[in-house]
């Protein structure tokens, strides 16, 4: 089992609820707007906590409840690439990118700076600072910068919204190699049926 | 290494004048005494507190008394002396035109007119402030002028009121007012019209400097109080 | 101009370091103690906050000679305070050091409050992303938190710095007026006051505080320009 | 309890009502002021920028005292401000007007400080928003930004308040002390320091200026928390 | 002629130009992410001030640097959903979407409320504060204020990227009957083709 989930959480007067085991390679996290998909993302990855339930990926249990265990954010190794990017912006282009792959151990990257740079096209970004980009440049920072913290799994909350279709492509078939060479557990939200279609072993519903 | 000086600590009215003194007694081959100004209420409360320095010059009695009386004796025995003595002054602008005697039931809430303010230090805490209050009331004038007080946070300050022209009137001692060329004397309270005014100085039981005393006894000589006499100031 | 270099007389040099001096290391001393407080007060849930936002407050409300009176029942040769450090080989009564725990206790308030409004204004967000991303809290507060609090950070010691150059209530109460000790700037210009027609000396001094304090201004701008430090979130 | 009120004397009564005017009256005051200044240096780009940055903090620089000089020199009866003030029968010479005026400029470079944190931390995107939406740049000013930088304005009037209520040396040096009049807090404690035996005099009317400011400084917090004001940018 | 747009500017090194004229209806702008197609309709908007050229919109001048025109945002009258969605954060949901309502004249409002809140399906969020919306949700209250604020022309800047199909279905039926009964003109800017087919009249590539 990639992705083991079985959580809820109350945010307002709402509770969010999500269950679901998903297999290897892409698990696609599908629901109309406000479903509770980024909170679901965020329980993983740690920044919001669970009233109750399990979290597990590629067996290693993140959260539970039950068993009294909830990992620390940084212990868990999640490569989350945010639905509002939330790039840094004292740092430019490429202290962002480089932020998580400095800190991870050198064995626990799979993916190189430059190749990074390059296919997500940001070579003549480095040193700007995020605030002065585009949104479709920023998006792809905010990806560069969760592929190259040497994650175990990647958190992609609608990962290629704001990027022209030529740009998805190419993107798509970097995350389709990290899924197939890599086998990395990915769960990933899109509202485009294509998309998720194309990458996806399996789609979980949240309503 | 150059051996230090004592270090004296003394009110701030003081300062033309000790200045002279330490200047004198460095010329006959001592180190320069270390002095400090501040409110005699300030040092009195750091000696208190067990400041580490030698002498003690106060303006007034009642804190020479308060640090005598602090547990722990902060005076050394036998040390004290009233070195020198004070006159108050009664100041107007250079240029004002006001005249007055000053005597029993003299005219003074007059002359400070409609709006005018007298100008002293404050009368609950200045020394200054606190003679003035007590010859206005043995010349039986306070009551008419006590709501007209502006109680400055010194004699200096008091005396900048009257040379800027901002009072009509105040009261400083005689050797403050002798400073400044701004400001006239319009006339000397009676010293019997308020208790003296008298400078303690003493040394103080931390006191460590090998100096201290030779500079106490200088302060005290014939020599030491002409220094002072040039200033203003009586000795006794 | 009255004011080149060469017209200011040894004496003057020696206080105006002694100002720099005192208020250099107030301010170095006051910014870790002031960050952690400002830290508890913007981020913290603990019983007696407000309480804790008082204390701080405390030297700015009250006059300054009651906090210097304050200083020399804590830490005077007497105090329990003044004889630990005194034991400890760091004695602080009618020392220069003493001057600068004065000014570091008057600038504390002003330090805090800026430092707070720009805690106050970071985006957790981008703390949380930083966690994801591996890094420790202590990570995250030195590269995001701490950055991004920067401008705060500044302000706090432009202000911290200029509050020590003027500090004098406090000073004079609690260590005296020495020359070549504790006599700073403003306290020679209080002693240049005290005598009549010295307003010349008086103007000078000041005019030499103004001049400092427009340095550290200076760098201070310069400072928070080349960080560029307005920059928004995206 | 040594401080409940009916343990407090009716002249107590007097200084506690004198100063707390003052301080109101100070910091309503230098509010406009303040916040023209802070946005002035946060946004103006303009020659003297820094010059003006320097004037600003100049009251914290100079000694207390040497500002209640300038301010005698200035708005003393004598003085040309002074006597345009006199003429428009505001005079302040002697009066708490003029004491809320020296507790005003004391009060002015933390209130331009805090202020201008905020201002800087106002996201201009916000501001482009709203003028696309219709609004005035004078609309955009009180709809967007003034709440936006609300954070700073409070906190520039509670240290604006806690400065007022400690003010003492330039005061007593621009109007003195008269009681009734410019005789506040400070001013009193100031004069019970002077006296000995009289600590408790001056204890009592320190926990009073504390207890005051305590009262502002958690009518702060309630505010800022109610308004919500640590909401970030989505 | 709808949109007359001539404008070039200079973004750092880089210069963006834009030259083209538009019939009614729904102008499409395209163009891969950077391609300068914010940078576009920030001109239009007033937002940022072109190098030089002309801009018009429905035959009223909004700049001319020959001319010496140059009106100021608040006057030009447009709808602006942003890529960054920009809510007030400071008011609620109800108050950013009435901010602009309330500063338009009567007459010149064309939509309301009631209607904007049912169709974008605001209800239950109307007392809500913009940070604890979901992206989808914040995008939606963008759309809804810019239409509330009774402007003569719209620019949307990738309105539906973050929405689920069924609500952009939705939307974009709204967008149709704007631009059908009430003859908006609108600059529309989307990376997703079928949506640019559908609702475009004309379509501008950027490059
Ligand atoms: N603090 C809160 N109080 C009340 N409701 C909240 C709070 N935080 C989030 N919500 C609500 O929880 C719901 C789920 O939000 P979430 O961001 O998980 O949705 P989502 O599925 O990611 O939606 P989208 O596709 O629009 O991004 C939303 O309706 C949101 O308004
Ligand atoms: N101040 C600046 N300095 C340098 N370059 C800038 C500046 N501001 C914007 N740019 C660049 O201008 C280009 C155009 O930006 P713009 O936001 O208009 O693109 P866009 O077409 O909207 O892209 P997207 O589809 O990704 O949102 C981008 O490459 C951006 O990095
Ligand atoms: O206001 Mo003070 O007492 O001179 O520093
Ligand atoms: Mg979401
Ligand atoms: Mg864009």
């Amino acid at each position: 089992m990639s992705f083991e989930v079985d959580v809820s959480i109350t945010r307002g007067s709402r509770r969010i609820a999500a269950r679901f085991e998903a297999g290897p390679g892409i698990t696609a996290l599908f629901g109309r707007s406000g479903a509770g998909k980024t909170s679901v993302l965020d329980m993983i990855a740690g920044l919001a906590r669970p009233d109750e339930g399990r979290i597990a990926v590629d067996g290693r249990a993140l959260f539970d409840a039950a068993a009294g265990i909830d990992l620390r954010p940084e212990a868990r190794g999640c490569g989350y690439v945010f639905q509002d990017y939330r790039l840094f912006p004292h740092m430019s282009v490429e202290g962002n990118l480089r932020y998580g792959w400095r800190l991870a151990a050198p064995d626990a990257r799979w993916i190189d700076f430059e190749q990074v740079v390059e296919f997500l096209g940001l070579a003549g970004l480095l040193a700007a600072r995020p605030r002065r980009l585009s949104g479709g440049e920023a998006q792809r920072v905010a990806i560069g910068r969760a592929l190259l913290s040497g994650a175990r799994f990647l958190l992609m909350d609608e990962p290629l919204s704001s990027l022209d279709a030529a740009r998805r492509e190419e993107i798509m078939r970097v995350i389709e190699r990290i899924r197939d060479e890599l086998a990395l557990p990915i769960l990933y939200v899109s509202h485009d049926r294509r998309e998720v279609e194309r990458l996806a072993g399996q789609i979980v519903e949240m309503d | 290494q150059v051996p230090r000086g004592p270090l004296v600590l003394a009110a701030a009215s003081l300062q033309e004048s000790l200045n002279a003194a330490a200047d004198t007694w460095a010329a006959q081959g001592h180190p320069r005494p270390v002095l400090s100004f501040a409110a005699s209420s300030a040092l009195a409360r750091q000696i208190e507190n067990g400041a580490p320095a030698d002498l003690f010059l106060s303006a007034d009695e009642e804190w020479m008394d308060h640090v005598v009386k602090a547990p722990g004796g902060r005076i050394k025995p036998g040390t004290r002396i009233s070195l020198l003595t004070n006159s108050l002054a009664l100041i107007a602008p250079a240029q004002s035109s006001i005249r007055l005697t000053i005597a029993p039931g003299f005219p003074l809430a007059a002359a400070l007119g409609l709006n005018g303010r007298l100008a002293m230090g404050q009368v609950a805490s200045v020394p200054a402030g606190k003679y003035g209050r007590e010859a206005l009331i043995a010349l039986r004038v306070w009551s008419s002028v006590e709501g007209r007080v502006a109680g400055a946070d010194s004699v200096r300050s008091a005396m900048a009121l009257v040379s800027r022209g901002e009072a009509p009137l105040g009261i400083v001692y005689a050797t403050d007012a002798r400073a400044d060329r701004k400001v006239r004397v319009v006339g000397i309270f009676p010293a019997n019209s308020h208790k003296p005014i008298t400078y303690p100085l003493a040394r103080l039981s931390a006191s460590t400097n090998p100096d201290a005393e030779g500079f106490r006894r200088f302060l005290a000589s014939p020599q030491g109080k002409a220094i002072f006499r040039a200033y203003g100031f009586g000795t006794r | 101009m009255a004011l080149a270099p060469d017209n200011i007389s040894p004496e003057e040099w020696g206080i105006i370091w002694l100002s720099l001096k005192v208020s250099a290391a107030a301010m170095v001393a006051t910014l870790p103690v002031g960050f952690a407080l400002a830290w508890a007060l913007a981020r913290g849930r603990f019983p007696g906050r407000v309480l804790l936002d008082g204390l701080v407050h405390l030297p700015l409300v009250l006059p300054p000679v009651v906090t210097g009176w304050l200083l020399l029942i804590v830490f005077g040769g007497t105090g329990v305070a003044g004889r630990w450090l005194a034991a400890m080989g760091m004695p602080v009564m009618f020392r220069w050091t003493g001057a600068a725990l004065a000014a570091s206790v008057m600038a504390l308030p002003l330090m805090v409050r800026a430092i707070r409004l720009s805690l106050e204004s970071v985006d957790r967000r981008l703390e949380a992303a930083a966690r994801t991303l591996g890094a420790s809290p202590m990570r995250v507060f030195v590269t995001i938190t701490l950055p991004l609090a920067l401008p705060g950070v500044l302000a706090g010691m432009v202000l911290g710095f200029a509050r020590s150059l003027g500090e004098f209530g406090a000073t004079i109460t609690f260590v005296s007026n020495i020359p070549g000790e504790t006599q700073t700037l403003p306290l020679a210009i209080y002693a240049a006051l005290q005598v009549p027609g010295q307003e010349g000396i008086v103007t000078r001094l000041a005019l030499i505080s103004v001049g400092l304090s427009l340095v550290a201004l200076v760098a201070s701008e310069v400072l928070t320009r080349r960080m560029g430090m307005r920059a928004h979130v995206l």
